[in-house]
């Protein structure tokens, strides 16, 4: 009821683990496929290792309403990152992995690497620093990210996927710039900041971060839906999933499928056997046959 | 109690060398074994075990680098920020027990220790100037090992534990130490067939789950742990060999 | 103690009402300023009567998070404002005339006539839709809003304040756009949407709607922060101020003073008067004495 | 119980002339003089008053519009989204009462008066095929008054009701109906010292609050109502005198 194909890639189910969650080492990523999830995008890997910007780099917030995070792309670099795809590709579920760069050569000599590891496909992050503008982000450089996606599209033979920054004015028209890629995924975190009052410092050391979690949701179903819109490329939805319902709600903006971060933490392991038994109850009592039928159904053209 | 709490120092205590206890008051209910992260702004924020429990709560800390460092230039009266209690602290099984404490890991079994008045005890450091609490634990009688033989057995906490498990029976051992002490302990425990629970430490930075720093063989240390249990623990392939850098590489330990 | 002064203007405390949020009639303003808010912003004014967007106009998200609302600049039109600026004035704290146009020179025309009904300053709320652009609004077109800010300025005697939207990739490049303003105002609602699974459709009649409260906090802070480490102007900081912790936050980060809207809805009409107790509370404990010695204290240079 | 709950319409019933009652189930614990905001998707979103409580509960809905046209042309087993129950309803004051209900005010009432067993009971409309709730309120024997005189009564319900508040003591009045009879009722309250409780409409959007659009002389209905006192009602000056449109201008009644 659940499956679905995406680039010709089978999921046993839409319910994706997000990039940076858990997916850092093999053996986790063995875990959360034994938990359920239908695929899993790695942790984004660079050009080199790199440990992250110092504690704190997490902040949560009240009413688990969310997190804000500011771990700096941490990673183990690419030339590390073989045995880790090794150990994950035995969970049986696609890995997707994630990459991240400051140059179109860049992205491409780390597709390249994965694709060699075994991905089944490459996430591109977008939402790394900009080499030119204060807290800018690569991925609203319209024509720096078309590059980006282009030069990809040349190096592997998977599916290459874009995942764009919320941080615009102009989704539509970055979409649209990476039109080369094989899906989108929306969204990446939203650029925020908490202070501790009685501190008076930033709570993150690296002061900004991003915010993840159920208050952004509404950010990212609008995302999809004004995406959905204007194109038809198989959409991948982000962004403060944390129920069968939530879930549902993105598929209905118009997402293919979903990816699921911070409710790992908020609903633990078993989140994505959860949210599948919800979204499977809610089609049984709607008589929806497959995630496929429901894909836009809140569109209004 | 996830947020930040401000906490106000009301005591600090010498414990041993370069080793301090921070007392002070909250509303936070930790159990033995379970830890906080400690947020001094503008600093660091690292990980600590709660070493008292009760009205009055303190965290033990050994002084190791630049965040330990100022922790120990804090004065009474100052403040700490803190989340937690975090993580699954030890479980308390019937029957004798056997607590093997190795440095200033004898801070995370302090309050175990308390909750269990007839576990027999082994306090083990290198040399005698870093036992930790002795006096704290003096009525109890603990056997005592030092690497230089500075103060009671001259050996391994393992090779005393080896001793104390030829000679009588356990039903379990609980220990906390350097990660080798912890796997000789785990070796012993498959070897005599006791139960064990260690309380294992690796490098965090949410402390929450999310981010697999502090990942060993699949298991999170901050939630599924830190403490383990002996199935757990004979299934890790990595304890006391390899651990992993703050960038997720993996490296050999010491 | 918690008495300011900005671009000249006396408000008893920081805490004022935000635009859009029960300030559309004098009577009810009054009763706000009765209820103890420092100021008060008027509902968005433009040239015509406007109904605004059917309903349903906002939808309330779990967990008091916040709201998503499309009013649709529903207001009584300028010339209808007049009696309503009358009253309102009555309450004794400083009036702000919110409005909203599609031309520098509406924007101008809306001013003077707000000047005459006696507003103490001018609030220009450009997240207005963008004549050019799906989506888009008037406040992310640099050259716009430094057209709109000067025209204003040259058109009147009051305080200009300009409120940002945050929908943007470069607050601090729209904010040094609008240099001219007497004032910065940070930040309007983030765009955002709502899907009902149940009935398969977006919630809100206009599908996209603006996002407020605590959910949006991060961003608000954020922006607040970014903006003043590179500028010295007044800041007004809102976006999810419902405690005096969440005042004290912004303040931190640079505000001068902050706006309240949202909160309203949260903690009723008392919000005011609460939120300016705790501020004091922790003002005392910890030795503050006035507003202006922890503006930006939060600041790392 | 603020976000929409879906109910599943069980019964309709025809009331009157252009008005049906919906009858559902759900588990949120509305008070007489309490309403919610019903949204047809992709249709309008309006607010009805709760017309029954209790397990089943109801909506009295006068067909007048587009958006209470396509309510009436839904049948059993449809759904409702629905948000609420929102707003102040009656408090009842121990003593004898009269309820006044002009047309589908009665809606509003209904509830009430199975409430108050001893109450006198006014029901008015401009026609016999507008009374409303005759049959459900039978056996407590309602003065009626017909505009029309097509039953009861022949002329306004402000006016019998003067007739009875001449005759007999009263401690209060409960009224909903068009507003210039509303403030008729306000006026004759405070003529003859009797306490009134009005229930009021205004156009409303949020329902929540915060939109100012339900607004009379600074009390929201949405909130501060839609029950109003009598010390309330003798303070607006803008009953049964002024409105305002969706756009928030102000307008004449009728
Ligand atoms: C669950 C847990 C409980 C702990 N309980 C105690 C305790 O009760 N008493 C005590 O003295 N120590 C305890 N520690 C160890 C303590 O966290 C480190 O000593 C401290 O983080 C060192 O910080 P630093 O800035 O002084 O050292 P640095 O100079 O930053 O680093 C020195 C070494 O300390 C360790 N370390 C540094 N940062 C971290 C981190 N974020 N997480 C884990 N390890 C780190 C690493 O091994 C590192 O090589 C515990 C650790 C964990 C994981
Ligand atoms: C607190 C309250 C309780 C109510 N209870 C009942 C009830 O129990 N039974 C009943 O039949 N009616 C009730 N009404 C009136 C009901 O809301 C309107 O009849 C309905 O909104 C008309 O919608 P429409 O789309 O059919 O009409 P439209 O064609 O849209 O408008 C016709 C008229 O209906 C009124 N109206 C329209 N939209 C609204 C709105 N959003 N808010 C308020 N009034 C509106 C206006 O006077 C308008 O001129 C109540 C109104 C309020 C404020
Ligand atoms: C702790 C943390 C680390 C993250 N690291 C990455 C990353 O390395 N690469 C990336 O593309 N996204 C990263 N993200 C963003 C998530 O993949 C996801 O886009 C975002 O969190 C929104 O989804 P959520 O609300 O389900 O968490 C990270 C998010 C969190 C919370
Ligand atoms: C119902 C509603 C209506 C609003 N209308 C306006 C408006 O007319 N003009 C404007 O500048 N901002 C408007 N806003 C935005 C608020 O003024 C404020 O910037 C935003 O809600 C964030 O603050 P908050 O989280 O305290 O609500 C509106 C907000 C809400 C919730
Ligand atoms: S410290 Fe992040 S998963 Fe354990
Ligand atoms: S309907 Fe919005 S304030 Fe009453």
């Amino acid at each position: 009821m659940l499956e679905i194909e995406l680039n010709g890639i089978r999921f046993r189910n839409p319910l994706i683990l997000a990039s940076g969650i858990l997916d850092e080492s093999g053996e986790t990523m063995l875990r959360v496929a034994r938990a359920g999830a239908g695929g899993i995008v790695t942790k984004s890997i660079g050009m080199k290792e790199r440990a992250g910007y110092e504690n704190p780099v997490v902040y949560e917030l009240p009413d688990s309403q969310g997190l804000l995070n500011a771990i700096g792309l941490a990673n183990p670099g690419i030339a590390n990152y073989g045995e880790e795809m090794r150990i994950a590709k035995g969970g049986g579920v696609p890995i997707i992995g994630s990459i991240f760069g400051s140059t179109p050569e860049e992205f491409a000599f780390l597709a390249r690497r994965m694709e060699e590891y075994g991905a089944d496909a490459i996430e591109l992050n977008l939402s790394c620093p900009h080499a030119k503008g204060y807290g800018m982000e690569v991925g609203v450089d319209k024509e720096l990210v078309e590059e980006i996606v282009g030069e990809v599209k040349k190096s592997v033979r998977i599916p290459v996927w874009a995942k764009l920054t919320p941080n615009t004015h102009d989704i539509v028209g970055i979409a649209k710039s990476v039109e080369k890629a094989d899906a989108l995924v929306l969204i990446n975190t939203v650029r925020g900041m908490a202070i501790d009052v009685d501190a008076r410092v930033p709570v993150l050391s690296n002061r900004f971060g991003g915010l993840s979690g159920p208050c952004i949701k509404p950010i990212g179903v609008r995302a999809v839906y004004e995406v959905r819109a204007e194109m038809e490329k198989p959409i991948v939805g982000v962004g403060g999933i944390t129920t069968g319902r939530d879930a549902l709600e993105y598929i209905m903006a118009g997402a293919n499928a979903v990816q699921i971060g911070t409710a790992v933490y908020l609903r633990g392991l078993e989140v994505f056997s959860l949210i599948a038994k919800e979204m499977e109850e809610w089609m049984e009592r709607n008589g929806v046959e497959s995630i496929d039928e429901i894909v836009g159904a809140a569109q209004r053209r | 109690m996830r947020m930040y709490h401000v906490v106000e120092i009301e005591e600090i205590h010498e414990e041993a060398k370069d080793v301090r206890t921070f007392l002070f008051r909250d509303s936070s209910e930790p159990k033995p074994g379970q830890f906080y992260m400690i947020w001094l702004p503008g600093v660091d924020e690292f990980p600590m075990s709660i070493s008292h429990i009760g009205e009055v709560k303190g965290f033990t800390v050994k002084k190791i680098g630049a965040g330990t460092a100022r922790m120990h230039e804090l004065r009474e009266g100052d403040k700490l920020w803190i989340r937690g209690p975090y993580g699954r602290g030890f479980e308390i099984i019937p029957g004798r027990a056997l607590v093997v404490g190795g440095g200033s890991g004898m801070a995370t079994l302090a309050p175990l220790i308390e909750m269990l008045p007839n576990a027999d005890i082994v306090i083990a450091a290198r040399t005698r100037d870093e036992l930790l609490f002795l006096e704290r634990f003096r009525e109890r009688k603990p056997w005592i090992a030092t690497d230089d033989g500075s103060l009671g057995f001259k050996g391994f906490a393992t090779q005393l534990a080896e001793n104390l498990l030829q000679d009588r029976e356990y039903d379990v051992i609980y220990t906390c130490g350097p990660e080798p002490m912890m796997l000789a302990m785990v070796n012993l425990a498959r070897k005599y067939s006791v139960g064990i629970q260690a309380s294992l430490e690796r490098y965090m930075k949410c402390g929450i789950g999310i981010c697999d720093s502090c990942s060993i063989n699949g298991y999170r240390v901050c939630v599924d742990g830190p403490v383990f249990h002996a199935e757990e623990l004979f299934s890790m392939t990595e304890l006391g060999k390899v651990r992993r850098a703050p960038s997720g590489r993996k490296e050999v330990m010491r």
